[in-house]
């Protein structure tokens, strides 16, 4: 405890901490919203075309089997980024998103009901519209939830890119690992869980406001 | 001084004003970017730190695509990376060997005498066991487990085989000198490591350094290597001072204030920079 | 280019010898992921089917194990190891932790997934409470729980070069040591040869649970896959039925990512709780 | 109108879902395509709208073959309600009766005043517009979607059983709405059911389909229930299509009996040998009084033999004869528009006016 | 025997949704438990094997407290049939009928047997034994239901909605199936539905519920057509009631008239001002020949004004009276058993049938 408030207490490692705090922020934040719009065109294509389903998810599958320490370090290798770019991060994770989120919409799309989805097309709305503005809504109770998977995970996997020193919080933990000091660690750990928290919490009013539709049935008990 | 301030100007090049320190991923050199950062801010630089990017492959491939402006360097090893043929070992040949190898682009400052040197460590026991140098230890690394950083044997298991007639029963993969290396040695799994002269550890565990008679490992001095059109001379100034302030024990001391006292790089370097008046 | 290096380095037969070696390396990872995810479903599949069974506490405990997804396994492995001093431990328990919150959505999701129609019959027709959970819950939850141990797994193959980190052996040696030293082949080695482990990993769970899950539960979801008529005409203006081709190829890949929908299911808490008195 | 032309369905996968089908549906009448699960219903109806594309034939709307037409264009103006009530749960009551004003172009605010307009139309409080569906009972639910169907004014509205999912009382009720609704509006209604009994209660034409895509027989639905084309009509009307029939034969003049009545409240007076009708304030029958029952002091609602259905004068004789069936009295109490009591008849009298409106079949009145 | 006495169930949450409840169900006969949604007809049931604990009051099944027994041992003895069947999914059909016996401690191999008569019993191919339920239709589903609790023999089965999930035709299918079994094994049944149809249809005795969990009225089918307690029971069971009733009214001694016939194939002989039923050689009815028709050579199927329905002799006069209606010539045909004709009867006829079976109601036999 000592030595976690002496850790605490100086000025300089206030300071890093906290531009890391914020660096783990956007490397994991940034690749859930460009997930999200990448994630949402291919669950489409799954939901849409089956013949895709078995393929793209297989693939989604195999990425997420990749380490993340690999993709962080063969992105730049790939798309010709600076090595220590936070961009390596951030296109990392988004694929990992990606991957996890191709399914959730996918289902989500697949689960709004047949007969909505009829009667709209009955009613003259084009395809794209009726995505955007019938579909999607409805999908979003499902589809948040694996935002918020997402996310936390995210939040998680950054701090492997310490060991390339793109870590957010995680340059934490190498740090107290190298000086046989937890108090660092320790520090990282709790930072990145209530990051993770409040995160989701955010994501759940979020949510909760665009689907308030969905809770108007509990209170008849509908 | 206009001219100087060109030289900033011009310095601060593709980064937009900025110098990026870099350090890798062990305390020493954590410290010892935070010192050059801290004497080029006096200068009148503007500085950012990236510490513990991790080897130095990473590092370099950094300098050169221009993420990274200056980072604190190891005159050995670095010779070593960019002409694996060479085989001068002397401080001050290498140090001449380095300034003619550094590939253009980047350049290397004056050497400080401070100096980190490989080094290879046994326990207490193992030394009084008769064995205190590398030339007692050939005969019997039949006997020993070897722990070191990944890229170790590459580097150095034919040379070790070379001058000693070393060949250790199994060269186990732990880190490049940090918590994982000292456990193992000092849990028995290995019995001799790989470790730096200015390692905190090796005092605090008792360990015994081996000499090195023949001079494998090659004089390692402090130095910084920079993108040489990436800082002003002022800032090249301050980081000579810097080297010029530094030896081994200032070194070995200030690496101890972080590891064991828990001091910040930060902190430590601040200090550093102010009773030495860079 | 990359994958030339990492066919030079998988053909090096140097890389395939030895307790270094490739089949030594894939023994010590597939160690770590079969100990941590035979711990975390011992520990996580009673648990879910508990919680699932008495429907009591189910959402709080999902959730806050939810909510452990977000420790750090670098952390959490780091901090247990300066704790413990070292040793598989902290590796282990840091896997089992990230194990445990797929297997225990997933058993959870799949008890409270199982139709409340037969649960309900269960009941009615005279079996206890252990009678149903056996009989009953758990036989029609395999599906859901297979998937969450399938996802369990897949991120425990992924994450086990942690181990590496903390001067363990496994596949993260590789990665981690061609990291080091930017040796391309040997890292991307080791990234594929973890990616391949995995899918092999997921290829037998996947047989695995063909032979848990109960037949009269495929015949279910091949079912559900036949698009009903209701179904069907709700697409109408699709060309080519592509239904029916859909239906066939899936299977294998369904389960994996099968995971997800579990958890979103339960995340989502479409479901009410509460019902009748049990 | 809507013209089937020797239209065929076949899918993908091989099922003849409609087969040749010739089928002319008049204009601003309710024309009810029935038939058992499977027969092709959905898919005739789904083709008006080109919701499934005809394999062969052609379908006209109003003389316009609907292949001509953008799909999104032509189904804003065709209104469409299905058994769920397909409403978005995503947006409030009124926003879904806005939506085809929304697509057509409209303004949010004339948008939303039609919406209005329209829930007042089917019978629903303007509050429940700021609601959910979600909020909504099925039969309100139901009475949305044909709100929304009717939103932008469309000639033609398509219902693929719109009312199965609600239940038998609340259903009737639907029944009756849409029927009144229908008598303002006179839109040209298909209306696809597979329960025989809703199909002659709205269809002004009934087209019975039987498996395979076929039309069985296409007729009124007196007709239908009278000459049956084939045993599977026949079969598919059902049994008591005798006494349903009933509803197509109209009472004409009735001329009603009367018995004794007493108001609640009232004293009995002396017992009699016939029975006694029991009227409170309003005139609406209560009940009856036994014949020779005596009753200390004022006749009150709790001793009364509880009455038979009642027969409003002026609807079809079905009504009528049960009436009288259902009375403990045997004899069927008669109301009048407001529900008071107009008089009695018999079933025999029932009888005799049903006798008296059966046509005289002769050999040319044979099929159809 | 099952008794409530005085039985309340409250939920946590306030819901009374049985409220002082005293009712007494007979052995050996079928008791429909009828009323609208959330009326507690489905609690009240699983009150019986302690699926639901009573919050006040005491239920004795065949004399004893259901609160005495352990409640897995006094489920085995009462069977359960619920709406979705509730089949187990993952086990075969076979072992899903063999689960009870398999749990009071039958050998495997003792209780597939039971199992396999089992499945004879509901009438379902020994081979749908080794299928999986998801395998079955929606009806073949329900009769394993049924079977499964039936397999140790329990004296009480309680059907929540068993056949609600189902088509109306499977429906009445089903309907018929249970009524056939009864009779074989004269269980007590409870047979909970919303449908009042198919409650007069099945039940002995019928147990209207009202919203709140009040017992409404609680009698046999015929009087509770022909005598509703009150307002609410008479809404309840509709408009048709009359004629509906019929169904419990038995046909006694029916005098049959005769009309001339005719047999396909042969000639007609000469146009009478009668209508003449034409026969084919089983001597079921094909259809009519209108008075005063010439048919020139033999009478084939094609020409002929399709018959009305049928009315088998000695069944209830329901079926009798729709004949007449139903027939073009106003004379209901009546077949016997075997579907041949064995006369005709007039609409006139069968009301003076009615009247004679109607009870001369005095004070006495009010209704409670
Ligand atoms: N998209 C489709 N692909 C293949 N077959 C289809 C498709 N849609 C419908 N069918 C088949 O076409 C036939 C007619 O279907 P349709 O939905 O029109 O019947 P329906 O009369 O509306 O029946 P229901 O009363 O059950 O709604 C059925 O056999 C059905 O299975
Ligand atoms: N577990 C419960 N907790 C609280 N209220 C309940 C519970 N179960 C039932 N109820 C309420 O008790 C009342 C009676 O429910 P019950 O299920 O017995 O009705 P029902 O007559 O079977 O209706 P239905 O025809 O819809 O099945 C309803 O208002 C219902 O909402
Ligand atoms: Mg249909
Ligand atoms: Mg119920």
């Amino acid at each position: 405890m000592d030595s976690i408030l002496r850790y605490l207490g100086n000025a300089g490692t206030q300071r890093e901490i906290l531009d890391r705090l914020v660096e783990h922020v956007y490397l994991s934040l940034l690749p859930v919203v460009l997930a999200v719009l990448l994630a949402v065109p291919l669950g489409w294509c799954t939901h849409r075309f089956r013949w895709l389903r078995a393929g793209l998810f297989g693939v989604a599958n195999v990425v997420y089997t990749i380490p993340s320490l690999a993709l962080f370090v063969l992105i730049p290798a790939v798309i010709g980024t600076q090595i220590l770019s936070p961009v390596n991060v951030v296109a990392a994770l988004t694929i990992y998103t990606t991957a996890l989120l191709v399914r959730p919409v996918a289902d989500a799309l697949d689960a709004v009901p047949a007969h909505v989805v009829a009667a709209a097309t009955a009613m003259g709305y084009r395809p794209l519209h009726r995505l955007l503005t019938v579909e999607l809504p409805l999908a979003v109770p499902v589809l948040g939830a694996g935002v918020r998977v997402g996310s936390v995970s995210n939040i998680s996997l950054v701090s492997v890119g310490a060991l390339i020193g793109t870590g957010g919080l995680g340059v934490l933990f190498t740090d107290g690992f190298s000086r046989r000091y937890p108090a660092p660690i320790l520090v990282g750990v709790v930072l990145t869980l209530l990051l993770a928290l409040v995160v989701d919490r955010l994501l759940v009013l979020v949510q909760r406001r665009l689907t308030r539709w969905a809770r108007a049935g509990e209170v008849t008990g509908g | 001084s206009s001219e100087t301030l060109s030289g900033a100007n011009q310095g601060s090049g593709d980064q937009g004003g900025q110098v990026v320190v870099g350090s890798a991923d062990f305390t020493e050199n954590k410290v010892l970017a935070e010192i050059y950062a801290a004497a080029l801010r006096n200068a009148g630089v503007n500085v950012t730190v990236k510490p513990g990017i991790g080897a130095r492959d990473v590092v370099i491939r950094a300098l050169q695509d221009k993420s990274l402006t200056v980072v604190p360097e190891y005159t050995g090893n670095l010779l070593n990376y960019f002409d694996k043929t060479n085989t001068t070992t002397t401080s001050d040949e290498v140090y001449a060997a380095l300034k003619s190898k550094v590939p253009s682009g980047l350049a290397v400052l004056d050497q400080a005498q401070a100096e980190d040197k490989d080094v290879l460590v046994v326990t207490k026991q193992t030394a009084d066991s008769g064995v205190t140098s590398m030339t007692e230890l050939g005969p019997r690394c039949q006997e020993f487990v070897f722990g070191g950083a990944g890229e170790w044997p590459q580097r150095w298991a034919d040379k070790i085989k070379e001058l000693y007639g070393c060949t250790f029963k199994e060269i186990r993969t732990t880190d490049a000198g940090g918590p994982i290396t000292v456990d193992a040695l000092r849990n028995g799994d290995v019995q001799v490591v790989n470790l730096f002269t200015t390692s905190s550890d090796i005092k605090a565990n008792n360990f015994v350094e081996l000499a090195d008679p023949k001079n494998m490992y090659p004089a390692q001095h402090i130095v910084p290597l920079l993108r040489a059109d990436g800082v002003s001379d002022a800032g090249k100034a301050a980081l000579n001072k810097v080297s010029a302030a530094l030896t081994t024990d200032k070194l070995a001391e200030l690496v101890s204030k972080v590891d064991v006292n828990k001091e910040t790089p930060t902190d430590v370097a601040a200090a550093f920079v102010k009773d030495n008046n860079i | 280019m990359i994958f030339a290096d990492m066919f030079a380095w998988l053909a090096d037969p140097a890389n395939w010898t030895g307790p270094a070696g490739v089949p030594a390396r894939v023994g010590q990872h597939l160690l770590y992921c079969l100990i941590a995810v035979a711990a975390a479903s011992a520990i996580g599949v009673p648990l879910g089917l508990w919680v699932g069974h008495t429907g009591r506490g189910g959402l709080l405990l999902v959730g806050t194990s939810n909510s452990i997804r977000a420790l750090p396994t670098l952390g959490l492995v780091t901090l247990l190891y300066l704790v413990a001093g070292g040793g598989t431990g902290p590796v282990l328990v840091g896997l089992v932790v990230l194990a445990i919150p797929p297997i225990l959505a997933g058993t959870y999701a799949g008890v409270q997934d199982v139709d409340r129609g037969v649960v309900d019959a269960a009941r009615g027709m005279g079996m206890t409470g252990w009678q149903r959970l056996w009989q009953v819950e758990l036989p029609n939850a395999t599906p859901l729980l297979m998937s969450g141990i399938r996802s369990a797994m897949l991120q425990v193959v992924a994450t086990a070069s942690v181990a590496a980190y903390v001067g363990l052996g496994g596949l993260g040696r590789p990665l981690l040591d061609g990291l080091r030293v930017l040796d391309y082949g040997q890292f991307v080695a080791g990234a594929v040869l973890i990616a391949l482990l995995a899918v092999l990993l997921d290829a037998v769970l996947a047989v695995f649970q063909r032979v848990v899950v109960p037949h009269g539960l495929r015949v279910v979801a091949r079912a559900a896959k036949r698009p009903a008529s209701a179904n069907r005409s709700s697409q109408p203006e699709r060309t080519g039925d592509a239904g029916e081709s859909g239906a066939s190829g899936d299977t294998g890949a369904a389960g994996t990512t099968g995971e997800s929908a579990a958890e979103l299911a339960i995340m989502a808490s479409r479901r009410e709780t509460g019902g009748s008195e049990r | 109108m809507i013209e089937f032309r020797a239209v065929t369905k076949r899918f993908d996968d091989g099922t003849v879902a409609v087969n040749q089908l010739d089928l002319t549906v008049e204009a601003g009448i309710i024309t009810v395509f029935v038939g058992p699960s499977g027969c092709g219903k959905t898919t005739s109806l789904r083709m008006i709208n080109r919701m499934v594309e005809p394999t062969s034939g052609t379908i006209l709307v109003d003389g316009q073959d609907v292949r001509a037409a953008d799909p999104p264009r032509l189904r804003r103006g065709i209104g469409y309600v299905i058994q769920q009530a397909g409403l978005f749960p995503h947006r409030t009551v009124l926003d879904n009766v806005a939506t085809v004003p929304l697509l057509s172009g409209w303004s949010r605010g004339r948008a939303r005043h039609r919406a209005a307009e329209l829930l007042e139309l089917v019978g629903l409080p303007a509050e429940l517009g700021r609601r959910y569906p979600a909020q909504l009972s099925g039969g309100q639910q139901q009475r949305v979607g044909v709100a929304r169907a009717l939103a932008a004014d469309p000639p033609v509205l398509l219902m693929d059983e719109p009312f199965s999912a609600v239940d038998p009382v609340v259903r009737e009720g639907l029944q009756d709405e849409l029927l009144r609704l229908q008598d303002e509006l006179d839109k040209t209604i298909v209306f696809v059911t597979h329960d025989i009994d809703e199909a002659v209660r709205i269809g002004e034409k009934v087209a019975v389909f039987r498996e395979g895509g076929v039309l069985a027989q296409y007729a009124a639905p007196a007709e239908l229930l009278a000459r049956p084309a084939d045993d599977f009509v026949a079969g598919f009307v059902g049994r008591d299509r005798g006494y349903r029939s009933l509803s197509f034969v109209d009472s004409g003049e009735v001329a009603l009996d009367q018995v004794s009545t007493v108001a609640i409240g009232q004293p009995a007076g002396a017992p009699t040998a016939e029975w006694v009708l029991v009227l409170d304030e309003q005139r609406h029958p209560r009940g009856w009084l036994p014949p020779r029952s005596t009753v200390e002091g004022a006749v009150t609602e709790a001793g009364l033999t509880p009455g038979g259905s009642l027969y409003q004068a002026g609807t079809p004789l079905r009504g009528a004869l049960d009436a009288a069936l259902s009375s403990p009295s045997g004899l069927g109490v008669v109301v009048d528009e407001r529900g008071g009591y107009a008089g009695v008849v018999t079933a025999r009298q029932v009888l005799d006016l049903i006798e008296r409106a059966r046509p005289t079949a002769t050999g040319a009145e044979r099929g159809h």
